[in-house]
């Protein structure tokens, strides 16, 4: 397995999911968005952070990044993307996945441990974790308010798109579950073919027990 | 050429920004204030003394980045 | 050339005495832009003109301390390669007049002092201190502090990771925002800021310079008054996307063999970095200030010289060097420019346009600035009054009630839950603990880190206040398993112009000096803010202390949360029931008058060492340190962490029950442990003449004294809420 | 009645956003386009029928709550 993490100006969360991935013997080479070609590469990453410190609309610059087309031409091509939190935002902005990431409906960044149910596990990052199952994983974003059009909705729905969606410990998805005011209390999401998966919570920082919890290493345990 | 741009969330998207600030100011005593819907407003200059091209220009860069049409629609308006 | 007028002068903060003193020292009149450099370099917070006879006297050294108080912040040996660098700042004028701006370029400039040196910052902390919570600017400056601190640190992608937050009267119209960075780097990849090598190349990079902040430094060394938001420079906004780069550009430049000395452009910005540079190194320098990149037109010699223009750095290159720096700088997107050289003149030499605009002696701006011996008046131990009376019908249920749901002893989630904590993947210990604990990246080791200060004791007492802030770091590094290593501080008063304050400010130096001695724990850098006064009434004497410590290995950290309910608890410390100046009494009976609890720096010794022992073999379920509100809040929050309860009983009654649970003496832990090991952990006690009582033993859900019993769940719920109702409207 | 408003940074501050705008755009080949400030754009209703009235509780909610005074000005407009 061989991962390329592209690495954004503003990007603070690459050594992270670089040291995540090599944990799992994963080969992973950081990418420089300048770059006009991709390494060989099996899985995508599009780490958090703040790329172009989140102005204008989080992930809107660096979803227009040199390396980006290369990176939409690999999902075409039917290889793995993966987006975490300023990753989804990148992802959406580029159109790979529907909708878009609106600010917090409390307005403040949330850093803290949720709930998120595993809605989905037809996907090739979650084919390793049972299906409804429930993991403790760190969120910690200003905009991560998940937002669609009706018809995109009825069509995640339809395509079987939802992956993960905030619940409490029990499971149950409902608005006290719900962290930011998305919509559906969406999590996380792929495209129609699974190949591209975006989410807001933080695997990479769930795979010590030291740091508090191992539920993020299931995501990582699938891709291999 | 300088233009002016304003970006506003459609109308279905929920806007919590606008929402807050609603409250903010129903706490702030201004009661008979109700409505308010919160987008980016921009100034720019393009450097090109052809009004259509000029324009043209402008609604590339809100196309290509200002706006997420997704979510967003823009306006534009040519003010020197 | 234009002539200035002592009047002038005194406009730009200078007294007419000092004046003088320029003229003498130069030979001649200075222009106006040269006054204008005498003044930023000349004023408090740049010369330290009140407080430096008195800092020299700190202890600043120890078998661990690399560098010690002079550079942009301080480097101790974290063991192997690896050095930890780390300094605390104020931010406070800026805050009061734009609080999320303000603590945002707090924080960011905190980061620039520590990666200038060569380290990548790994955790943030800051100590915030607000006026009461129904002032009418307190909501409004709260969130703005919080949301600004955490803008600029959650973009830059490093860990808040602790810190302290009050609330009091006497910050109403002087907040408090200091803000602390550590960073970790290796031991031969230092960098200083003493310039050196006559005709190196004087290079510019970060931001362009606009019209920020002129004169934010005298501002910071003045009282404010109803005038000042009127008077009050352009703010300063923060670009943390820009120090992003700038960060990521400079560790780059570090790896090549390029700089010769680096320092960022903080306060008094281009002026202050230059001077600071050339009179280290006992040299010249020339910059041509055509060169400076601007974001605005018509920019004066003034203007430029003493921008506070944020994300801006000056290196001193290798000669010949220049392309290969430019590149990286270019990369990251960022300006460069080569504006001068190291000169043997000794002077500070602009050019403008074809002008020569200054030309004075380095030596004029830096050593020969006023140092002065104000006059000061120590505070006399306060007499103990007898409170008896006062305390013997208080409902114990109540105090700890009313004391649980406090501003001061409340919950502060919803305040860290805003920064995040996380990132960088290393916080072992999130904020909540009794310190942080921050792996350094890629070992087996790892930093506790923790600022304090209690200010109603340093104003009962300043020379005890002084001590006991930095005890509280101690025992607070020592109850996570660290072993301390070193402080930062930072020393916020009221007018030191005015004795009685001079004197709060020479005492506490004092104190800490007494402190740092005794525990081996010297001061590596600080800051120094003076004149948090409005309309003649100052703070509390404040002065915060941020403490680092070494953990050998990340596996021996120890948490304050209860583990089983199957446990005894153990206070490790002598209680005596120092009931004055105590949370109990200073925030909810209103009774401010006595001394603070008496330090004894032997036993704070003595038990920490005790209790790092206990940790390391073992012995312990959880740690924590006795602090605010005695046993009984100390307990409290060991159930809440842990949600399981306790049952301890006390064998008192009356007023002395309420001294023994409320009391703050100090130098004590609660320590939780295993039935089995009890008479070993005595033997132990007995041997190294440590004073322990045993209090009782964990519990279910309830925590009881006595007969007096509260569930768990309501004393979670009384501290979890209060930052969410206040916040919520 | 209803009312536009736009709050802006004043022209000495800092706009980082759109510092950070205009170099992206230069980087989509819009090549042409500068001097970018970018900031916010308000519209609200204020249900009172006395324009001069409306316009100063509209006025209200600029200074206590909408614009940042230290660093920001605004300018308000009735369209409706
Ligand atoms: N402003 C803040 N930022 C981050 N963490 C904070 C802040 N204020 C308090 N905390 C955290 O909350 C916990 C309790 O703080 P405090 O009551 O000052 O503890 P102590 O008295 O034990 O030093 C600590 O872990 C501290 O780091
Ligand atoms: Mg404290």
């Amino acid at each position: 397995m061989k991962a390329s993490v592209i690495v954004f100006p503003g990007s603070n969360c690459d050594r992270d999911v670089q040291v995540a991935l090599q944990k799992f013997q994963i080969d992973t080479t950081m990418v420089w968005h300048q770059e006009t070609s991709l390494p060989k590469s099996d899985l995508v990453v599009l780490p958090g952070g703040f790329s172009y410190g989140d102005y204008l609309r989080c992930g809107s610059m660096a979803s227009k990044s040199k390396v980006m087309n290369e990176v939409i031409k690999h999902a075409k091509d039917g290889g793995y993307v993966f987006g975490i939190c300023n990753g989804f935002q990148i992802l959406t902005e580029t159109g790979l996945l529907p909708g878009a990431l609106l600010r917090n409906s409390k307005l403040k960044f949330i850093c803290k441990n949720v709930f998120i149910k595993t809605t989905n596990n037809q996907t090739a990052f979650t084919k390793k974790i049972p299906e409804n199952k429930i993991l403790s994983i760190p969120i910690a974003h200003n905009e991560g308010n998940y937002f669609a059009s009706k018809e995109e909705i009825q069509s995640l729905k339809e395509y079987n798109q939802i992956v993960f969606q905030y619940c409490d410990e029990e499971g149950n998805i409902s608005g006290e579950s719900n962290p930011n005011g998305s919509f559906l209390n969406i999590a996380g999401i792929s495209n129609q073919t699974k190949n591209v998966l975006g989410m807001m919570p933080h695997p990479e920082r769930s795979i010590d027990q030291l740091l508090g919890g191992v539920d993020g290493q299931g995501i990582f345990q699938s891709l291999l | 050429m300088k233009f002016e741009i304003f970006v506003t969330l459609k109308k279905e998207v929920l806007d919590p920004q606008g929402k807050a600030v609603e409250g903010a100011i129903q706490n702030l005593g201004l009661s008979n204030i109700s409505n308010i819907r919160q987008g980016k407003y921009f100034t720019l200059e393009v450097n090109d003394s052809n009004e259509e091209k000029a324009t043209q220009q402008a609604e590339e860069a809100c196309k290509k980045l200002l706006a997420n049409l997704t979510i967003e629609e823009y306006s534009i308006k040519k003010i020197g | 050339m234009e002539t200035v007028s002592v009047d002038q002068a005194i406009k730009l903060g200078l007294t007419s005495s000092e004046f003088e003193k320029i003229k003498e020292l130069i030979g001649r009149e200075p222009n106006f832009t040269e006054l204008g450099i005498f003044s930023a370099m000349w004023n408090e917070h740049c010369s330290y003109k009140s407080s430096r006879v008195w800092l020299s006297q700190l202890p600043t050294k120890n078998k661990y301390v690399i560098q010690g108080p002079g550079e942009n912040a301080g480097v101790i040996d974290i063991g192997g390669e690896d050095v930890a660098i780390f300094k605390i700042e104020s931010h406070n004028h800026p805050s009061y007049i734009e609080p999320y701006q303000g603590a945002a370029t707090g924080v960011g400039g905190i980061l620039r002092d520590v990666f200038t040196m060569g380290a990548r910052p790994v955790a943030n902390l800051n100590s915030i201190r607000f006026g009461r919570p129904e002032h009418a600017k307190t909501k409004y400056l709260l969130n703005g502090v919080v949301s600004g601190i955490a803008g600029y640190g959650n973009c830059m992608g490093i860990p808040t990771v602790g810190g302290e937050v009050e609330f009091d009267e006497c910050y109403d119209g002087n907040i408090l925002v200091n803000a602390m960075n550590i960073g970790i780097a290796k031991k031969d990849k230092v960098f200083l800021s003493i310039a050196s090598g006559i005709g190196n190349p004087v290079i510019y990079v970060g931001s362009k310079t606009g019209r920020d902040g002129i004169h934010g430094a005298s501002m910071a060394s003045q009282e404010f008054d109803d005038n000042s938001e009127a008077k009050k420079p352009t703010v300063q906004v923060g670009d943390p996307f820009a120090e992003k780069l700038l960060l990521e550009a400079c560790l780059e430049l570090m790896k090549t063999d390029t700089i010769v000395s680096i320092q960022d452009m903080g306060a008094a910005g281009l002026t202050s970095s230059s001077v600071e540079m050339a009179s280290k190194g006992k040299l010249g320098i020339e910059i041509d200030l055509n060169k400076v990149p601007c974001r605005e037109e018509n920019m004066q010699p003034f203007e430029l010289m003493l921008s506070e223009s944020q994300e801006r750095m000056l290196i001193v290159l290798k000669e010949g060097k220049e392309k290969e720096a430019e590149k990286i700088f270019k990369k990251w997107d960022l300006d460069f420019s080569v504006i001068g050289k190291m000169t043997d003149s000794k002077n500070l030499v602009l050019h403008f346009k074809d002008e020569i605009v200054c030309d004075i002696p380095i030596t004029s701006l830096a050593d020969e600035a006023p140092k002065y011996n104000r006059k000061w008046e120590s505070t006399p131990l306060p007499q103990e009054i007898d409170m008896d009376q006062k305390l013997k019908d208080l409902d114990i249920k109540t105090c700890l009630k009313q004391l649980l749901s406090h501003e001061n002893q409340a919950n502060k989630t919803w305040v860290w839950e805003q920064y995040d904590h996380m990132v960088m993947g290393d916080t072992i210990q999130k904020p909540g603990g009794d310190a942080a604990v921050v792996r350094v990246h890629g070992t087996n080791k790892a930093l506790a880190a923790s600022v304090d200060c209690t200010p109603r004791y340093c104003l009962a007492h300043p020379f005890t206040g002084g001590m006991q802030a930095v005890c509280e770091t101690y025992r607070n590094l020592s109850a996570v398993g660290a072993e301390p290593r070193a402080i930062t501080n930072c020393l916020n008063f009221g007018n030191p112009e005015k004795k009685e304050i001079m004197g709060q400010f020479v005492d506490v130096i004092k104190g800490i000096k007494e402190a740092c001695t005794e525990l081996d724990y010297p001061v590596i850098s600080g800051n120094v803010s003076l004149y948090n006064e409005t309309n003649g009434v100052g703070i509390k004497p404040t002065p915060t202390i941020g403490g680092v410590g070494l953990i050998q290995d990340v596996n021996n950290t120890m948490t304050y949360g209860l583990k089983s309910s199957d446990s005894l608890l153990i206070v490790v410390g002598e209680t005596k029931g120092h009931i004055h100046q105590s949370a109990l009494c200073h925030d909810i009976l209103y009774l401010k008058k006595g001394p603070p609890p008496t330090m004894n720096l032997q036993e704070e010794k003595k038990n920490s060492f005790f209790i790092r022992d206990l940790i390391e073999k073992k012995l312990t379920q959880s740690v924590h340190d006795v602090s605010d509100g005695g046993i009984a809040l100390a307990i409290a929050e060991m159930c809440m962490a842990g949600t399981i309860g306790a049952k301890i009983s006390t064998n008192l009654t009356g007023p002395e029950r309420i001294k023994y649970l409320f009391g703050e003496d100090q130098a004590r832990y609660i320590i939780e442990i295993k039935k089995e090991d009890l008479n070993n952990l005595v033997q132990m006690a007995k041997e190294q003449e440590i004073s322990m009582t045993q209090l009782g033993s964990t519990n279910l859900e309830q925590f009881a004294i006595d007969e007096i019993k509260i569930s768990v769940d309501e004393m979670i719920k009384l501290n979890n809420n209060w930052f969410y109702n206040y916040n919520s409207n």
